[in-house]
């Protein structure tokens, strides 16, 4: 097993972090020390994707180094040695959101955990499976729920099951401030709907959508669950038996791992129920030219060589956020969240998306400059080293519903000071004027 | 300010971005035959429609709506002044002249003489991201011009 | 751009590499100069994986630590960097085999690619991607033709998409010795074929196979054609244009790179008519709750958040193979295949699948012992340091035909000497002795 | 020869992999019920299949036909000599102690006094990769034995 390097030693506390522990951590990323156009960068844009510290570069590195071989297939050390570190990455991630180890599956990213279960469902609406997979199946007359807030790939994997399948895609509706309209719920999720799914923190407003109710609401009529974690495992403490979902997705890229891992979590007694989606090598028992026999839960998802350094590599990133303190890393960045929605609100011009200050947001912020397009705020900030998103981030209809087309956002991770909130918060009150906007 | 910054938003986009000559787009009137394009840059989802008018050979109008960041405004701006009353295949010239600068990473300055206001627009190309910005007017012209000759 | 070592100076010739550059090819693989129970490391399981080179660690460190960034959605510095990086491995990779940037699409792994292939089909069977689509679909009364030599990525999802649409599913027998039966070709591929899925070296016999004749056959009946390039792009020069198939596939982790990507080579004009596999965020352009519209290729099969790194570190692999020379690797590894079936079957009781010696072959020979099982033998060759592949190679029916169950593998690759395989055959020679077969 | 192969493939391991006894797979015709199981290594896709008899509390037969490894049937082989009379309780605890062992890592040395020859399996535990194959047999027999309760 690969080296987990302790971060930094914190002060055990239920507390945030203190600022000179964020400094502490920075030096744990060395991105963080370079320049952009000769200033110092200041990223805001982890919300995107994050950054990886030493010690996920590290595991990565003494995996190639020591003990690169193809998992579950050779009888030999080395196969041996990178079988065990791939597994035991596994255990720790799976623990890292409370789930059992034959429940986490290894994805390229959370997009394609998603459609991994859309297209499990229309395969099983093929027939494949047989009786065990029944209950995965939808056709004409049923339905697929999903959020008006949701990132595209937590919207088009399902439109495009609805059209495979037959079946019909209804949304919840959000209000003129993006929140969503749960008074609508009953209306929408109706016995014909076979499973809901929805982002458990909101990329674009920063919202935590109220899992516990929409849970309720898809079990009464007996729909299936799914949970868009990117936003939510990333940045707070999640237990997957406690949300009570039945499937949640996540990608490595956005808690410190590398890029091409994610996972989906699966109750195990759905994902041995469940047909395969990708098939090939290893997910498999008997294979002959007609058919295949299929391993069960994790294998039978996992065809192919898998991504083992990648899954090694994210197993130490679980493994330094863990250390770090996920309740202590929630609470520093509500705290620059907090930072964030205040400044931008005070600066003349600016519409902050999403919940106004003093109401609970994850440390995120979309806003729109008034007169200014989201790209050139960007590049404004660029110029001073700011990196921030602009655009649709992925979530078009809910900007068409707020009546906007891009929006720029900063985003904020555990090695975010509140001086490069404030920097941001500087330079945003300089875009109208710079533009001339008024 | 960054010379870098500076360079690519100078006054002269700044001013164009506001002032959008040529827009909104208007029904081709006169004489000869009009082409007309739609353009998205799926980069930001920001789109532009622009119209032109030939006639004997020469570009008698163009007029276009967009929505955009300021270098994809000023750009058709600047285009709409640059373009009138020039021959077609002037204007073809024109175009490629633009687009080489631009894919030039910097490497490429636009000639003044050549390309007029649009030179301001050299700076993007050390910024390839927003070439695309830059292009999206002058592709739709391009694409104008071929449809009003087919 | 990531910089690229140029790995060592060599003699610019058609010959294969020496055995001194060979020597001084292995030190830029740390992995080689492990131990394994306190002997050298001698890995003869490349055809299962490739180590990697430390030009390829250190592109990948190299992104991590000064550009990782989400490509494609950020207009910031990093970001265009990273995008930078990201597209120039795409053009790299895509020279590696002939192909035009567009034609190249990242994929997990060859597995991954041949499963985009089959659920395209499927989707266009299901009315998807319109009128263009048609000429993919398939169902009652079509086929889909593979060879009984396939490993099981090239056959499982083949079996799936004919259950899913009730298209038949033919394959080209092979003879007693594995060799493809082409006189049976005519009968098995008809009119009412519409892909032909076939590897192009096998990962069990070495063999290649006649790649112009299938392409032929195909062609004359109107279907398409698929090469599992998994055990030919790593170690012989592919042109896919030469070939002329319809699609291609291999893994990065098999060429020098890292795990976790792989490629599909489509036909430019194949891939942009094809609908998409995976959906999600970045391979769209305008999206509404109702539906998506798709960018070309290769976005519109790269949904979701890319492996990013990872084709970095891919590009980088193909640069080192080719400084280093395909031509030249292929004539030193055919020395080796050469050398490994000659020591092989020189020794009692072994049997060899595929050519007998003097017949062309790769670098790689599975055989059987009589008397012990692969497991054994493996296990015998793993106390010597020797890693070698025992099972059934995800080929379960080949083996089957073959009158097997398990074989051991040994493989070759640029870095193997000819005393690493001098060694393992002093070994495989000792392994009745041991076990008291007789 | 290093220590770590002999330790593995001991003598009586390799003797055993060869006698096989218990196979044949035979119809059970004494007293009391049989139960039988079928195993596959998903790893290498040995196969094995066993059948327990079991009278008045004590297992009476074991026969198997099986495919695999050296170890694989080594272990078959000793497990029926281990088994035959003992009664079915005890033979549940062998099983529990023996795969206690073969999990071990190489922590848990066996006990020769319960395990007999079994306890030649105790290297196997420092082969993750191989504690499959020696517990195929046991896992198999476990099985027929709950099977012949039921
Ligand atoms: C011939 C062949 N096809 C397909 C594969 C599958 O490749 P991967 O597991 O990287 O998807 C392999 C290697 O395992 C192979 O050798
Ligand atoms: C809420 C949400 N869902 C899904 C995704 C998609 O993640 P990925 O691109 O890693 O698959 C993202 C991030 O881009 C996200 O923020
Ligand atoms: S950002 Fe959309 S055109 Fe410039
Ligand atoms: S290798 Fe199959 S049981 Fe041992």
């Amino acid at each position: 097993m690969p080296v987990v390097e302790t971060p930094v030693t914190l002060t055990p506390s239920d507390a945030g972090l203190t600022d000179a522990e964020v400094h502490r951590i920075r030096n744990d990323f060395p991105i963080l020390g370079t320049e952009i156009n000769g200033k110092p960068l200041i990223y805001l844009d982890s919300g995107a994707t994050s950054q990886n510290p030493v010690s996920v570069m590290e595991a990565e590195q003494e995996f190639y180094e020591q003990r690169n071989a193809a998992v579950h297939r050779g009888a030999h050390t080395l196969a041996v040695e990178a079988t065990d570190a791939y597994e035991d990455a596994r255990t720790a991630v799976a623990r890292f959101i409370g789930a059992r180890t034959s429940e986490l599956v290894w994805t390229s990213n959370a997009t394609e955990g998603i459609n991994l279960v859309a297209y499990a469902m229309s395969n099983a609406a093929a027939g494949r499976g047989g009786e065990a997979a029944r209950r995965f199946a939808v056709g004409p007359g049923e339905n697929i729920v999903v959020t008006e807030m949701e990132h595209h790939a937590n919207l088009i994997p399902w439109q495009e099951l609805a059209a495979r399948t037959g079946a019909e895609l209804r949304f919840l509706p959000v209000d003129d401030d993006g929140a969503l309209r749960l008074e609508d719920a009953a209306g929408v999720i109706t016995p014909a709907t076979r499973l809901v799914a929805f982002s458990h923190a909101s990329n674009v407003l920063g919202t935590i959508n109220p899992v516990d109710e929409l849970v309720r609401l898809a079990r009464s009529v007996g729909a299936l669950t799914l949970l868009d974690a990117c936003q939510s495992v990333p940045h707070i403490p999640v237990d997957v038996k406690a949300l009570d979902v039945d499937f949640l997705v996540f990608s490595g890229h956005k808690m410190l791992g590398p890029t091409g891992i994610g996972a989906l979590y699966g109750r195990a007694e759905l994902l041995n129920a469940m047909p395969p989606f990708l098939t090939g090598g290893s997910m498999i028992t008997t294979v002959t030219m007609e058919r295949a026999e299929y391993l069960p839960s994790p294998n039978r998802f996992e065809a192919g060589t898998q991504r083992i350094s990648q899954a090694v590599a994210l197993g130490a990133a679980a493994n330094y956020l863990s250390e770090t303190g996920m309740g202590r890393i929630e609470a520093w960045e509500t705290a620059l969240g907090a930072r964030l929605v205040e400044g931008l609100e005070a600066i003349d011009g600016i519409r902050v998306l999403g919940p106004r200050a003093g109401m609970p947001r994850i440390g995120l912020a979309a806003f729109d400059v008034d007169g200014v397009h989201a790209h050139d705020v960007g590049q404004f900030l660029d110029d001073r080293g700011i990196a921030v998103r602009v655009g649709h981030h992925c979530a078009q209809p809910l900007h068409r519903r707020l009546g906007l087309t891009a929006t720029t956002r900063a985003s904020t991770y555990l090695y975010t000071t509140t001086d490069e909130v404030d920097a941001f918060l500087d330079a945003a009150a300089q875009v109208r004027p710079f533009f001339g906007a008024k | 300010m960054s010379t870098g910054l500076e360079q690519l938003y100078q006054q002269i986009i700044l001013d164009h971005a506001k002032a959008r000559h040529g827009s909104p787009l208007q029904e081709y009137l006169g004489a000869g035959r009009a082409g007309e394009s739609h353009q998205l840059n799926p980069v930001c989802g920001d789109e532009i429609t622009l119209r032109a008018g030939v006639a004997e050979g020469n570009v008698t109008s163009v007029t276009w709506d967009g929505a955009g960041c300021a270098i994809s405004m000023a750009s058709a701006s600047v285009l709409t002044d640059l373009v009138q009353g020039l021959p077609r295949d002037e204007v073809l010239s024109l175009i490629d002249a633009f687009r080489e600068v631009l894919r030039s990473r910097g490497r490429i300055e636009a000639d003044e003489e050549v390309l007029g206001d649009a030179a301001a627009f050299s700076g993007v190309s050390r910024f390839p991201a927003r070439v695309k910005c830059a292009m999206l007017a002058w592709v739709a012209l391009e694409e104008s011009l071929l449809a009003a000759n087919a």
